[in-house]
């Protein structure tokens, strides 16, 4: 009896703390708005409401890095956006804690609750996959600005993608290599755990094997659980005489990956992916270890347009001086690209969701798109993305475009 | 019988067996029995041998090794030396759950019964290996579980009532007195169809009237379901009145064994247990 | 040459996988319970540390000295708010408490630093030793762990020997009512040890930040199960089985990382693991406890 | 009828199986009505997968008293050959029900195959030893799965640990894609289903602990000298346990994996093995109608917070903490007790008050 009177006890907490945020939700929402979550559009003197777009991706945990940057992003284009007038973007962002499965789906399902019409994510490739086969049924319109997966784009026709996709950039890095290093020793160090890393590898092997690149060090991976420790992969590569070391991952790994090959006085030259953007402006981090980085970086946060430069200084204005990297831009490119069409295609607030599916693919069908991370961007019929690949040296702390 | 004569052993050992019991297999033949624990020698030379029905009582001073023998006998410890025969058959290297299979039960000095259930759980936990129903048939709850455990209910009531433990059937074990506890533990060890049941230190706790009852139940046990009786017991009162053998132990050796008028009136006995606490008394 | 290397790099994550299973074993020896919140103090103690350094421009050691005050008080309050309420319940109620901090801590972290990396600079100043021209490398981060590993270890033994207070310890460890019948306040000394057990961590923060250098509100809470699971390995709540736990774990993930799958080491490592476990079911200098009936 | 009444364990169970059936028939109706939204139809088969976790967790934790770190791994072995199951059966066994049903018996029938393997050597272990190594095998399981690829194709099934020895004929479908995990998955699973998964999870462990097996298992528990010198099987129960705790995880992994249209082997970790074990703490050890409310009420805690963002996780573990507090702490638990005592005092009063 005790116990299920503790039981009961427990039972009314938790209730307690439903009742707690049902009462306090509308004040929340509406701090929210202020600094980050939700940024209420005014419906501009009786015009059409705004169009809802919303975002999922990990807001909390150990990857809310890239969740957080491309949220951050997303609220700048917006804010823009309904500053112009016209067609007003009303925006909401949820939490799927990069989950593949379950939580990923309740964050669609919250936002399809709060009567999203297009559907802005999700940020890692996991949640996507699960998401993609939810939007492709309910035939919303589902434009993800980071998750690269081939299958992501495969799931339906109305699943279109921002960034490259993985084997794409593992073959244009093969590609580069064999034009600038044709003799190189090559090692590749890449995070088996995680889809992003061994889809471009999956791709970089394949397209070095038929371009008759020296690839030395093909198994020297780690995965999330034990990359606390990569000196052992460096090491492999460092004995096997590599001149050229392949980092297909993040910046967060890689800056270990440099700081252990200098200890240790190993200078090949590293050559990193689109995730490796944002190195340069880890805290802390010393960006001499960095020099002579070759990556393939849509993106870059120093470059001179009046684009970009607007978008960095109003990315640091709200994140506490943080320098945006390159999700951040794709996450501005995707609000921009859905605006565009939109606007194009005459949707607005009123337009169903699976009405304005069916208008966006005819959109993204023929569209060009002009944005932070490329010119002339266009789609093909599966939804991948078409951009330029821009190849970038690190020097003295900088980008420098590779000539 | 094949498996008895195989493992039987030959050599004959002091025994004591009681006129009855004479021409039949005795329950527990223990030989030469030890244990050392990490070099300090806990028992050694212990010898003993019981028949089918006989009630035979452990005594000796505190810390002489008396439970060590008891928890030697089911194969809680392994002995370092000498062998334990029960029904005839060597325990060497079986488990205590297969040792009981073999018909020896016992209980504990400091009581260990499933305090969260019933009294009558704690009897049909007894009864386990009685109880005859498949796993399948448990999980599902088909109709031969539901059979097995109306029989198993009866006579785990029947045991209760024997012990007159009726009336606390569904109290909790944990909730119930002392001395109802001990007489628990007693029916949970009968209720594994035992041939020889082992009490430690049955009597303590209880005031004179319940030992006296004891005495008697103890007794009826015997002659109830034919089964030997060895136990542990301080209360020199009961050990004299109720058993028919008694070894004395020291130190753990054996320093006298026999009859209780023997024992009374064994010198070395006197000297280091009798006698002190007489001396006392 | 090279396997002496990968025994370098395996000593190297080992050494601080043996200074954080330090700080687990000692409060699972004396409090017996599984502090999974281990992993996440040490993580604020390397950004604290990290805070010191870069943002107010002082020394390393200074920075260190803050991280083990700060970790000292945040030990003591944890243990005070949430662990000292449920003394005397199911080991598997703190366990989820502690759960709980864990959670908070690295929740709050991120509000606090927000998740984007840091990069921590190490507090090893010294050159790295090249031996065999270049083909060894031995940086000062391993030496200084190695070194921090053993004089903690030898600082804990004497400490629970010679001390009062660690006597007090041991006598908690061995029988909590028995103690505290010989008049042990009980509760202070668990509370001592997790302070003893945070200041540790905060070591153990500042020394892991040094080897891996990227500092997250996440840092802490895989290497604390590696450790978790090194101080099992070892034997736990025994001193020097943290430590030889620790090293053997680094050692064996390099190794089955340089000589058989860099794909399945997790699998290999847990493997050996369990197969140690089976051989000798209390790890390797545990003492197997005798049931007393 | 009556005398089973009486009983009070039988009254408990009843009450379990009432609580479920009429919370089934409740959100049924809801759901026929329209009211639920989206994320609340969403919540209803992890919900169901959750509670049986919990359930068959509570058996080895609560009622077993041995502590269990890698029930996702179990989760996870189903879940993995559920799809494997249910991909391979597509074109034998249309009907989907009956799929979902072979994926979920297939899923579990593994799971609890691996059990009794691990079991065997791991089962001699006792305490935080074999929580250790649970914690172990949930690690290894999704290590290897998180690096296996399977696929189907005019040749038959095939699997592999790398993609370059993987080939599949043109046409060939990938089913576990390494660290993608499994794609593509036809999604089978439904509430109806899931409530039977509940059902028959409840079934066999109310069954179970009300048996022979139950008593030595508790017994076992309570005190395992004991029921060693009457003659109880220690290992063997304890085996027992492990094994239809992890063959009904694995049925209830099935279903969870054929709910989602993918999934990756990164899900089964030892998180997900942990915030199983807290709903089975929050819920009372040994206590199935405890681990039933728990899971549902703790699953649906962090979506009930989202509208606090950022501090949802924040809040979730406060919450977490407050509650173990409050359910355990002897302290807290005297301080609520005089706060009820004054509660129902001055309820009293104003009674008397009244009679007055």
């Amino acid at each position: 009896m005790k116990k299920f009177v503790a039981l009961l006890l427990a039972c009314l907490m938790v209730a307690s703390v439903f009742a707690g945020c049902g009462a306090s939700e509308p004040k929340e929402t509406q701090a929210a708005a202020n600094n980050s979550g939700e940024t209420q559009a005014a419906a501009a003197d009786g015009s059409a409401p705004a169009i809802k777009i919303g975002l999922t991706g990990p807001l909390t945990g150990g990857t809310s890095e890239y969740g957080l940057a491309v949220r951050g992003g997303m609220e700048i284009a917006v804010a823009e956006i309904n500053a112009k007038g016209g067609l007003q973007i009303d925006f909401k962002a949820e939490d799927d804690e990069a989950d593949g499965s379950d939580k990923a789906v309740s964050a669609y399902n919250t936002l399809k609750d709060w009567g999203m019409q297009i559907f802005a994510g999700a940020v890692t490739t996991g949640s996507s996959l699960a998401i993609a086969a939810e939007a492709a049924n309910d035939q919303i319109f589902m434009l993800t600005p980071s998750a690269s997966a081939v299958d992501v784009a495969m799931t339906g026709s109305n699943i279109y993608q921002m960034c490259f996709t993985d084997p794409n950039q593992g073959a244009s890095a093969a590609e580069l290599m064999s034009q600038k290093w044709p003799d190189a020793t090559i090692g590749v160090i890449y995070d088996s755990s995680d889809p992003y890393s061994s889809g471009i590898v999956e791709g970089f092997l394949a397209k070095a094997e038929e371009l008759g690149l020296n690839v030395a060090v093909s198994d020297a991976s780690f995965t999330a659980d034990n990359k606390s420790d990569l000196s052992t992969q460096v090491t492999k590569c460092k004995d096997a005489g590599c001149d050229l070391v392949f980092l297909p991952f993040y910046y967060t790994e890689a800056s270990q990956v440099l700081t252990y090959a200098n200890t240790v006085g190993y200078k090949p030259t590293f050559f990193g992916c689109d995730g490796m953007d944002g190195i340069l402006n880890v805290e802390g981090f010393d960006t001499s270890l960095a020099e002579g980085l070759v990556l393939m970086t849509p993106f870059d946060a120093n470059a001179t347009d009046d684009a970009t430069v607007s978008f960095v200084t109003q990315f640091k204005e709200n994140n506490d001086g943080k320098v945006p990297n390159q999700f951040a831009a794709d996450g501005y490119d995707v609000i921009y690209a859905l605006y565009n069409a939109c606007v194009a295609a005459g949707i607005d607030g009123n337009t169903p969701a699976e009405e304005a599916c069916a208008m966006l693919q005819e959109q993204f069908a023929g569209m060009t798109f002009d944005g932070l991370t490329g010119k002339s961007m266009t789609w093909d019929e599966n939804g991948m993305i078409s951009k330029a690949p821009a190849a970038v040296v690190v020097t003295d702390g900088v980008y420098v475009p590779m000539d | 019988m094949n498996e008895y004569s195989r493992k039987m052993l030959k050599v004959p050992t002091y025994t004591l067996l009681r006129e009855q019991d004479k021409d039949k297999l005795p329950v527990l033949d223990v030989r030469n029995l030890g244990i050392d624990f990490g070099g300090l020698t806990a028992v050694d030379g212990f010898n003993i041998t019981i028949g089918p029905t006989e009630i035979s009582g452990l005594i000796g001073p505190n810390g002489a090794g008396k439970t060590t023998i008891f928890n030697l006998l089911t194969s809680v410890y392994q002995p370092t030396r000498g062998s334990i025969l029960i029904n005839g058959i060597d325990t060497k290297g079986m488990t205590t759950h297969k040792v009981n299979k073999l018909g020896i039960a016992r209980t504990f000095q400091n009581i260990r019964l499933f305090t969260d259930m019933t009294a009558l759980d704690n009897v049909k936990v007894g009864m386990h290996n009685e109880i005859k129903c498949s796993f399948l048939s448990s999980l599902l709850h088909l109709p031969s579980y539901y059979k097995a455990e109306k029989k198993a209910n009866q006579k785990a009531m029947e045991l209760l009532d024997f012990m007159g433990l009726a009336d606390v059937a569904d109290k909790k074990a944990g909730s119930l007195p002392y001395g109802v506890q001990r007489r628990l533990e007693i029916v949970r060890a009968l209720a594994t169809n035992p041939s020889i049941i082992l009490l430690d230190e049955p009597a303590a706790g209880m005031n004179p009237s319940e030992t006296t009852e004891l005495m008697h139940q103890i007794r009826r046990i015997r002659d109830t379901f034919h089964i030997a009786i060895f136990l542990i017991e301080h209360d020199m009162n009961l050990v004299m009145n109720v058993c028919e053998a008694i070894a004395v132990v020291n130190y753990g050796r054996i320093i006298a064994k026999g009859t209780p008028e023997e024992i009374r009136q064994n010198p070395a006995v006197i000297e280091a247990y009798l006698g002190r606490e007489e001396a006392d008394a | 040459m090279q396997i002496l290397q990968y025994l370098i790099n395996g000593i190297s994550i080992g050494s601080v996988y043996a200074i954080i299973a330090l700080g687990y074993t000692m409060v699972y020896g004396i409090a017996k319970m599984l502090n999974f919140a281990h992993g996440d103090v040490i993580m604020v103690g390397a950004y604290i540390s990290f805070c010191v350094t870069n943002y107010l421009g002082l020394p390393s050691f200074v920075s260190v000295l803050a991280a083990v005050v700060v970790c000292t008080v945040l030990g003591i309050v944890i243990e005070g708010l949430a662990y000292k309420p449920l003394r005397g319940t199911p080991s598997l109620a703190v366990l989820i408490t502690a759960i709980g901090v864990s959670y908070f801590l690295q929740n709050a972290a991120q509000l606090i630093w927000s998740s984007s990396p840091k990069n921590f600079t190490s507090v090893v100043t010294m050159d790295p030793i090249v031996l065999m021209d270049d083909k060894l490398v031995i940086t000062g981060e391993v030496l200084l762990t190695v070194a921090a590993c053993i004089v903690v270890m030898v600082g804990l033994t004497l400490f629970t020997s010679k001390t009062r207070t660690g006597k007090a310890m041991r006598a908690v460890s061995e029988d909590r009512d028995a103690a505290q019948l010989m008049g042990i306040n009980v509760n202070r000394t668990i509370s001592t040890t997790f302070a003893i057990g945070s200041a540790l961590a905060a070591i153990a923060g500042v020394l892991l930040c040094s080897t891996v250098p990227t500092l997250m509100p996440t840092t802490g809470s895989m290497p604390g199960i590696r450790a978790f699971t090194a101080a099992v390995f070892g034997g736990i709540g025994s001193i020097p089985g943290a430590m030889l736990g620790g090293i053997l774990l680094g050692i064996i993930e390099t190794f089955s990382k340089a000589y058989l799958s860099t794909q399945f080491s997790d699998a290999i490592v847990f493997s050996v693991l369990i197969i140690i476990l089976l051989v000798k079911p209390a790890g390797l200098l545990g003492k197997q406890i005798q049931e007393k009936v | 009828m009556k005398t089973m009444l009486k009983n009070k364990n039988t009254r408990t169970n009843l009450l379990t199986y009432l609580v479920v059936i009429v919370a089934f028939v409740v959100m049924q109706v809801l759901n026929s009505q329209g009211v639920l939204g989206s994320s609340m139809k969403g919540y209803l088969v992890p919900i169901c997968v959750y509670i049986s976790l919990a359930v068959s967790l509570n058996l080895l934790v609560g009622v077993c008293g041995e502590l269990s770190l890698g029930h996702a791994g179990f989760m996870g072995i189903g879940a993995f050959s559920g799809i494997v199951i249910a991909a391979l059966l597509k074109d034998t066994i249309p009907n989907d029900a009956l799929r979902l049903v072979c994926a979920m018996f297939g899923g579990g029938i593994l799971a609890g195959f691996v059990g009794f393997i691990i079991g065997v050597p791991v089962l001699r272990l006792r305490g935080d030893y074999l929580a250790i190594v649970t914690l172990a095998f949930g690690e290894i399981m999704k290590n290897i799965v998180g690096n296996t690829y399977a696929g189907i194709d005019d040749t038959g099934f095939h699997m592999a640990v790398s993609t370059s020895k993987m080939k599949l004929e043109a046409g060939g479908k990938y089913i576990i894609n390494g660290p993608l995990g499994a794609t593509g998955v036809e999604k089978l699973a439904t509430f109806t289903m899931g409530f039977v998964l509940v059902l028959f999870t409840l079934f066999v462990v109310l069954n179970l602990i009300n048996s022979k097996e139950g008593r030595a298992i508790k017994a076992v528990r309570d005190n395992r000298i004991a029921a060693e010198s009457v003659g109880i099987n220690v290992t063997a129960f304890r085996m027992k346990a492990f094994v239809v705790s992890a063959f009904l995880a694995g049925m209830a992994g099935a279903l969870f994996g054929l709910n989602y249209s993918s999934i990756t082997a990164t899900k089964f970790n030892f998180n997900t093995s942990i915030n199983i074990l807290v709903f089975v703490v929050l819920g009372g050890m040994g206590n199935i109608l405890g681990s039933v409310i728990s899971a549902t009420l703790l699953y649906v805690l962090p979506e009930a917070l989202r509208s606090l963002e950022d501090y949802r996780m924040i809040l979730y573990a406060v919450v977490l903490i407050v509650v173990m507090l409050c359910t355990w702490s002897p302290k807290v638990k005297e301080v609520l007790s005089v706060v009820t005592d004054k509660v129902s005092g001055i309820f009293k009063r104003k009674e008397a008050g009244t009679n007055e």
